[in-house]
């Protein structure tokens, strides 16, 4: 069963968002919301792991969350796709079940 | 009603926020409902159960002793993560005893704990169903 | 699709009420359904019907009730939670002996057994907290 | 010496409220003067008298109230931030058209300039946060 | 009343959490008081003065505008730690343009922002007198 | 002006007690509360980090809370100082200045 997870942390403040790398299966997906947006941009000191994560995962990030942020969707690492609420809800549907790390 | 697989995800320390205590709260609730229960304990989760809880010093209820009462309520699989206890310096004898009693075994009584490696805690994370988190 | 959100934390002081409203609105706009949300921990906070922000900043907790009370959402608030957290419905107020109760209109106070049911009864349970 | 504290987060959510509350008690104690006790973000929530929790549970917004009245202490919510939550005193919830209120005896709502003039006041300034 | 050194710790991102904005309310009532504030942004609190921020998409108020308002009210020392920028991948010009004028110099228009080291930072910090965190 | 730190976030869990050690000057102090309770046990993978900056700060913890997380007092790394509540004011009082890790 694929599995939707979704983090609302930043990884450069909380382990949430490297816990949930480490427990996430190949072929599930991530989607990152509120403060975990700001981990979707490149040149960070966390962008190599989320890039090692992309092997065998989907990751997603909410576009609100990171213009919010005063982050530009230019900016973000190749491969991870932008998402509205709309967007949200059809991964929740697509993926069988859903894991929130809070 | 259809029975489901629940998860019950911990990775919060108790009493520093309250988390904790109402996710045994549900979880009590929850076997009420006959479903297929589990509970993990990973990163600071795993001092949820640690062994010797006293909370004299702090103005708040000890709430540490209603875990042993899952096993009563048939919640007997709770997932301990080997990698969250090493990084904290913790053991399993560090751990409460939490048992249940095996009514197919002639009632023998085994232990409740189940230490996991982080990808073996995978692996029993991708076959829930509904996974709450706290 | 037939869902149930929970939510965990109150209004203002962390998004998760924000983001589960826009998820909540943008599952409707698809046509699922929504089985219930349940408010657990600080989240009773957004059953409040005595919140007045600032002109220029949105009212959840009213954006809430009026979401409920449009589309017949099942909105509830954890009990237990609540009586801890000082959430009261006018019959609970009576009950507990209380001068005054505070709960917006569209929520009802109930168990966390609802919790559990709506997890069962759905097809998917997202959790929104801090 | 003289103390001003600053509490940031709600009763039970956090541990924030009960470690607040041991270190006035234990200043009390030893003698020093607590200038001002301020309420802010999620912290106003302290103030509720609605609340109920459970037998054995502790009840830290009555612990709070008492405190204060025993020993004089100015508690003071923030206005803006009880606004946005919902705590409202007799005259705030008048002046606002609502029709209940929900502080407890002990508290007052104010302004945030009275933190500033804590600080100001003090000899120290204590945080207690999530 | 006597003046005294007045710090503000921002270390979190907005909008996730409200601390942000309840902390910048604080900083523009300080102004009333005539103390001598500084304002500093480490780790994740960075986030808060970057340039563009766009919140239609989540339905909470854009404050950050307020912070060009700082300078109107002689609060004037924005400290910004460099490590926290580089972590993240972000530079001064990333930030927004927070600019105070200079009254003993013409009203020339001068930056707020003072990027420093972690170890100035905590330099800076050491000689607060009251330090308010959010 | 020696400063007193105070820190309530798990170092397993939040950046934020790095962030503590990295803006901490000689000679302060730094108080451990709540959640921090647990970094002051020997033996995890926290602790050298700890140990190192105890060569010019002193370091306290509050014993209620540690007691609370099921951990004794034996197992704290040598040198930290266990404080009740009247410590943790005594704390306050002996330093100029005091700033929250929140």
């Amino acid at each position: 069963m694929a599995m939707l997870h979704i983090v609302n942390k930043s990884p450069f403040e909380k382990v949430t968002f490297d816990s949930c790398l480490g427990h996430a299966s190949a072929g599930d997906s991530i989607l990152m919301i509120e403060d975990a947006a700001v981990g979707a941009i490149d040149g960070t000191a966390f962008a190599d792991k989320l890039k090692a994560a992309m092997a065998d995962k989907s990751i997603y990030v909410l576009a609100g969350d990171l213009t919010a942020r005063g982050l530009s969707e230019d900016r973000i690492i190749d491969g991870i796709k932008t998402v509205d609420y709309a967007g949200f809800v059809d991964l929740t549907a697509d993926n069988e079940t859903t894991q929130s790390w809070l | 009603m259809s029975s489901k697989k629940f998860m019950f995800v911990n990775r919060k320390a108790p009493y520093g926020t309250v988390y904790a205590l109402e996710s045994l709260e549900v979880v009590l609730i929850s076997a009420a409902f006959d479903q297929d229960v589990s509970l993990a304990f990973i990163d600071d989760g795993v001092y949820q159960i640690t062994n010797g809880q006293d909370t004299t010093g702090i103005g708040q209820k000890n709430f540490s002793k209603a875990y042993k009462a899952l096993g009563d309520y048939d919640i007997s699989k709770l997932y301990v993560e080997k990698e969250s206890l090493a990084e904290r310096g913790l053991t399993q004898d560090d751990l409460m005893d939490l048992v249940w009693e095996d009514e197919d075994d002639d009632w023998a009584e085994k232990s409740s704990i189940i230490l996991v490696s982080r990808e073996e805690m995978a692996a029993v994370m991708a076959e829930q169903e509904v996974t709450l988190s706290f | 699709m037939k869902y149930t959100v929970m939510i965990n934390e109150g209004p203002y002081q962390h998004q998760s009420s924000d983001t589960a409203l826009q998820f909540v609105r943008a599952a409707l706009e698809k046509g699922h359904e929504i089985f219930r949300v349940f408010f657990y921990h600080d989240g009773v906070n957004n059953g409040t019907r005595l919140s007045v922000p600032p002109a220029d900043d949105r009212l959840l907790q009213k954006e809430w009730s009026e979401l409920g009370i449009k589309h017949g959402l099942d909105l509830v608030i954890c009990i237990a939670a609540a009586q801890r957290r000082g959430l009261m419905d006018e019959s609970e107020a009576k009950r507990q002996g209380l001068d005054a109760d505070n709960i917006i209109e569209g929520f009802r106070i109930s168990g966390l057994g609802q919790l559990i049911e709506g997890g069962i009864q759905s097809d998917r349970t997202i959790v929104f907290g801090d």
